[in-house]
């Protein structure tokens, strides 16, 4: 066994040891200054041992790296009394720091680190609920999305051609958002299909969307008055598999040859074969999704794709009630507030570095930096 | 009670979520992980439901002898197979995962092989679908060609060997406008889906119920 | 090499070339690889998802004496939903499933809420704020990079514009989303042409299985 | 002849696709690689630093649908350190990758001639990546009691004097996902272990600063890294030919779009 023999190993220094802020509590905080010996190649790193008195005995909780420190100890119990000490350790050799405590851990009732967000949130929410108030009162306009005025041509092109129509969510879950924006164009596509009668197949990744599936176009075909073409066996379960979904719904697109396919969810890799094999049989495609990496490859090969924010803005715009359309007008304000900032903080940022470089003073610059730490997000 | 117990299921989940986001105390700090796990579990009794669909709308074809019903027989058998095969090797090695358990010599020769190929397709697919869709039409068509065409090229070191500088200019597009439009987009994205949930919790998204 | 890898390989060969063959036109070997895929793979994912989610976060924390009664008592909820789920199969009740939907639907709009504000909005409206000047030491240098800050500031704007949904696109709103749309199809060919080297990986993958593992007519 | 430029048969493009890629796996074309430093500095490990005999633990941290990229690298680096009369240890963190690589592994251990227990050892998957890499820390016993097929350890020669990660020489991570920096934070720190991985192409640039710093030794990227490493060893495979294929395949497409937009401007001009 080869032993290496260091000389005078300095331990961690000034260690602080304090309750864990901002969190739900069972957890210490550990701090110290590295150690001047962390230079030595055979330094390793930092052992955190905790002890219920100032005179132990004390067991390892935790350990670091070099170059590291601070430890969360996330093993305390709330309102007991803990010692620390952090012990440096190197191949062969170990030094350790003084005991610092008593400390308690506790919870608190406000996340602190996550103050920008809460910020944000209440803003863009206070817009869009705004703005849903006002749109009780008047009239708001919203743009033309070609994708959503197709849907009501390609239904009734399925219907001439005497061709069902094919609806998948791809691989969204009903716990996905974006699941339940599909839903309200589901509910759409259904209402055309019960009043041109045409058939409507709905072949579904998860169990669960498919039952909110099914409730959707059952609730859609009574509405239009045509209870009686509601048939839940078109409305199925294949696989929770990538491609074993991919599979099976290219089976139906050759055999059914539908004439109208809509992709509308989410979609991974499988989106192109999806998309490529509707082309294959002729039929009309409208696609629909938030994932942007498959947004190249529906644009390829289909004929309308809602590009992300036009998906959700989707059941505002069937359905135009003015509160869903008072929803759009809110989103669209926080985006221009979201573009004044970035104006903004160019400007400023500009004036910043200018003035660093032309007349040495770093102020405005050191201010502008602290404004863009702000928008850390925290734990 | 068909209606407002639902409505009020989504408004209280919904809240209380937000509200616990900001709030690590107790028991609100661990509610989210709770949620997830109670979605797991009614996931897990929800697949039963979707078993059913699929072993009903087969054995349907079946019994209706229609166009492709021995397909559907193939089917149910593969499906009962594995399922067995998957609570042998849970109750007998303990672990489907385990390496012996029939179920992954099932994973490797069936189901495996099948991923991949339907995923290698792509291979094929990608390229008609660039044929097809990359011709010079108007502006906006023309860019989405050059711009695809110019990035595959510098990829590879064919594209290398034609020009050296291809490379650097599929960069500078990866970096520069592609990533300013990806930002773009999702930031519209992401607020949309914020409007969606503020509308979700106040019970104006309910297709599925009314 | 035992008879249960042979066996294996010659099938697992047999359904890729199945599965190929759905390139010429739908037949009945690619219908009879679907049919076994769909089967195999629901059953397989069942009993993944009841291995590794349902078992360890129901069953065994139900079974186990250690786990606190209150905790298992609030596990009864997830469980009545789950039941509530299967009371499709009732006509007359049916309805009930209606509220473990309306809960997981609640949670998706709860979580998300507050999650694309913090890991998507905040930290990108972060990443785009910077000052648009750079200075180096190099002059061209900091020109090149001052120009590309302008250009990626104005793709974002532009971008955002093209969404704008509650005014007409028209006047200097319409040139703003015209321009949106030019970077956006940019982006879109681009990252078309980056994903080509990767499929291509794959199908290599599939030639090899086939050339190497199964026929063995190359090393 | 314009509607045929214009309306290309699906199939004809499917064909091409399929035989530009086909060709080269089969014909063997020769294309310079240029070995990165990376990926030198792996191979130099294996090669030159490690005495003949070595015991190499090998981890299998990605599934199916990395594959391609990864299973090139695994073969390569087997291949290596088989050849160099390295005694592997096969384990991994992704339960549905092990059945894969494993294949792999047999078979190449059967061209070497390698004797099952006595050169290499499977240990199979066991759940919790960081428990099972902090336990090998002390007495892999803890947790892998016996082989993938339940043989104990203590009866399988290899293992005889190897308890933990004292008596493992080198680490090579195969990795999908983040499981690598698991890997250097909780193993080749506190150990102060040796390692270096193969990764995806998309997964590269987040070990690249490890690399950079020393922590790891080398670093395989993507299936131009398999062709690399293979060129290294002197073993063109899958990698080495793959590199052809793309560059035929991304041409191929490309002359696609040409004849697309050649039929598309003619039947316009008409």
């Amino acid at each position: 066994m080869l032993w290496v023999i260091i000389i005078g190993l300095l331990p961690p220094g000034g260690v602080k040891a304090f309750d864990t802020p901002s969190d739900g509590g069972g957890s210490v905080t550990i701090r110290w200054e590295l150690s001047p010996s962390e230079t030595l190649s055979q330094f390793l790193g930092y052992r955190i041992l905790r002890g219920e008195s100032e005179a132990g005995p004390f067991e390892e909780v935790g350990y670091v790296i070099k170059g590291r420190g601070e430890y969360q100890d996330r093993s305390t119990e709330d309102g007991k009394s803990y010692y620390y000490l952090v012990v440096g350790v190197a191949v062969g050799d170990s030094v350790a720091s003084s005991v610092v405590g008593p400390v308690i851990s506790s919870a608190q009732w406000f996340n602190a680190n996550r103050l920008n967000v809460l910020i944000f949130t209440f803003l863009i929410s206070l817009f869009v609920l705004l703005y849903i108030r006002r749109a009780k009162r008047e009239r708001l306009f919203i743009r033309k999305i070609p994708g959503l005025d197709a849907i009501e041509d390609a239904v009734g092109r399925s219907t001439e051609m005497g061709r069902p129509i094919l609806y998948s969510f791809g691989l969204g879950l009903l716990s996905d958002v974006v699941t339940i924006a599909s839903l309200s164009i589901l509910s759409r596509v259904a209402k055309k299909a019960a009043e041109y009668g045409t058939r409507l197949i709905v072949p579904n990744y998860d169990p669960l969307v498919m039952t909110a599936a099914q409730e959707t176009v059952k609730q859609a075909f009574t509405e239009a008055g045509r209870p009686d073409l509601y048939n839940e066996g078109d409305i199925t379960f294949l696989t929770q598999d990538q491609f074993g979904y991919a599979a099976g719904v290219d089976g139906i697109i050759v055999r059914e040859k539908p004439g109208t396919c809509f992709w509308q969810g989410y979609f991974f890799a499988e989106s192109l074969i999806l998309a490529e094999t509707g082309h294959s049989v002729g039929a009309i495609q409208i696609a629909g999704t938030i994932a942007v990496t498959q947004l190249p490859f529906f644009i390829a090969a289909c004929d309308y794709v809602l590009i992300g924010e036009e998906m959700y803005a989707a059941s505002a715009y069937l359905r135009p009630e003015p509160q869903m359309v008072g929803s759009l007008k809110g989103e669209d304000i926080a985006k221009a507030l979201i573009m004044a900032l970035i104006i903004f903080s160019a400007l400023w940022g500009t004036v910043g570095v200018l003035l660093n470089q032309w007349m040495g003073s770093s102020t405005l610059l050191d201010a502008f930096h602290s404004f863009v730490n702000w928008f850390t997000v925290g734990e | 009670m068909k209606r407002e117990v639902p409505l009020a299921i989504t408004f209280i989940t919904g809240v209380l979520l937000v509200v616990a986001f900001f709030v690590p105390h107790p028991p609100l700090g661990d509610l989210q992980q709770r949620f997830q796990i109670w979605y797991s579990i009614v996931a897990g009794f929800t697949f039963l439901l979707g078993l059913d669909s699929l072993v009903k709308h087969h054995l349907k074809k079946i019994q209706h002898r229609r166009s492709g019903w021995g397909f559907s027989v193939a089917l149910l058998i593969s499906f009962f197979t594995t399922l067995i095969l998957g609570f042998y090797s849970w109750f007998v090695f303990s672990s489907p995962y385990d390496l012996r358990a029939p179920f992954q010599w099932l994973y490797t020769s069936v189901i495996l092989p099948l991923q991949a190929t339907m995923f290698a397709l792509l291979a094929f697919f990608i390229a008609s679908a660039a044929y097809r869709a990359f011709r010079a039409r108007n502006l906006a068509a023309s860019l989405l060609l050059v711009s695809a065409g110019i990035v595959m090229l510098g990829r590879v070191p064919i594209g290398k060997a034609i020009w050296s500088g291809l490379p650097v200019i599929s960069d500078w597009i990866m970096n520069y406008p592609q990533m300013a439009a990806k930002r773009g987009i999702l930031m519209g994205t992401y607020l949309g889906a914020i409007a969606m949930s503020l509308r979700i919790i106040l019970g104006m998204e309910r297709t599925y119920l009314t | 090499m035992n008879f249960f890898d042979l066996f294996g390989t010659w099938l697992a060969a047999g359904l890729t070339v199945a599965i190929l063959s759905f390139l010429y036109r739908d037949n009945p070997l690619y219908k009879f690889a679907e049919h076994i895929y769909v089967g195999a793979s629901a059953a397989f994912w069942v009993v993944i998802f009841w291995y590794s989610d349902v078992k360890p976060m129901l069953i065994d924390r139900a079974l186990d004496p250690q786990y606190p009664l209150g905790e298992k008592l609030i596990l009864l909820i997830p469980t009545i939903f789950g039941i509530m789920m299967l009371l499709r199969w009732f006509p007359k009740v049916a309805w009930i499933s209606r509220w473990p939907i309306a809960f997981t639907v609640g949670m998706a709009a709860g979580l998300a809420l507050t999650a694309t504000v913090q890991g998507y909005i905040v930290p990108q409206i972060k990443a785009t704020l910077f000052p648009v000047v750079v200075i180096t030491k190099d002059p061209l240098i900091s020109l090149w990079r001052s120009l590309m800050n302008i250009f990626v500031i104005f793709g974002v704007f532009t971008t955002i514009l093209y969404f704008y949904f509650s005014k007409e696109h028209t006047g200097l709103l319409k040139v703003g989303s015209r321009i949106g749309i030019i970077f956006i199809m940019v982006g879109f060919g681009a990252s078309f042409g980056y994903t080509i080297m990767a499929r291509i990986s794959l199908l290599i993958g599939r030639i090899y299985f086939l050339l190497h593992s199964w026929l063995g007519v190359i090393d | 002849m314009i509607e045929l430029l214009d309306k290309l048969d699906r199939r004809i493009i499917y064909l091409v696709i399929g035989i530009v890629v086909a060709y080269p796996l089969i014909v063997h074309p020769v294309m310079p690689i240029r070995v990165s430093e990376e990926v030198k500095r792996a191979y130099e490990f294996v090669e030159d630093s490690l005495p003949s005999g070595s015991v190499i633990l090998i981890s299998i941290d990605y599934d199916a649908a990395s594959e391609p990229e990864l299973t090139p690298m695994f073969r390569a680096v087997l291949t290596h350190a088989f050849r160099k009369g390295h005694k592997v240890i096969y384990m991994g963190h992704w339960a549905l990758g092990l059945p894969l690589a494993q294949k792999d592994l047999e078979e190449i251990a059967h061209r070497m001639g390698k004797t099952y227990g006595v050169d290499y050892v499977n240990l199979g998957y066991r759940p919790g990546f960081v428990t099972v890499m902090l336990a090998m820390g002390r007495e892999l016993r803890d947790i892998y009691s016996s082989d993938y097929q339940g043989i104990p350890i203590d009866s399988i020669p290899m293992m005889a004097n190897i308890h933990n990660y004292d008596q493992i020489d080198l680490i090579i991570g195969f990795e999908a996902g983040s499981t690598g920096e698991f890997w250097i934070q909780y193993v080749g720190s506190r150990f102060n272990k040796r390692m270096f991985f193969g990764t995806t192409g998309v997964v590269a640039p987040d070990l690249y600063p490890y690399y950079a710093s020393g922590q790891i030794l080398g670093l395989i990227g993507g299936l131009k890294g398999a062709a690399e490493y293979e060129t290294q060893i002197g073993h063109p495979a899958r990698g080495v030919f793959g590199m052809p294929a793309q560059s035929f395949a991304h041409l191929a497409i490309l002359i696609f779009i040409v004849i697309g937009n050649i039929g598309y401007i003619l039947r316009r001009r008409r």
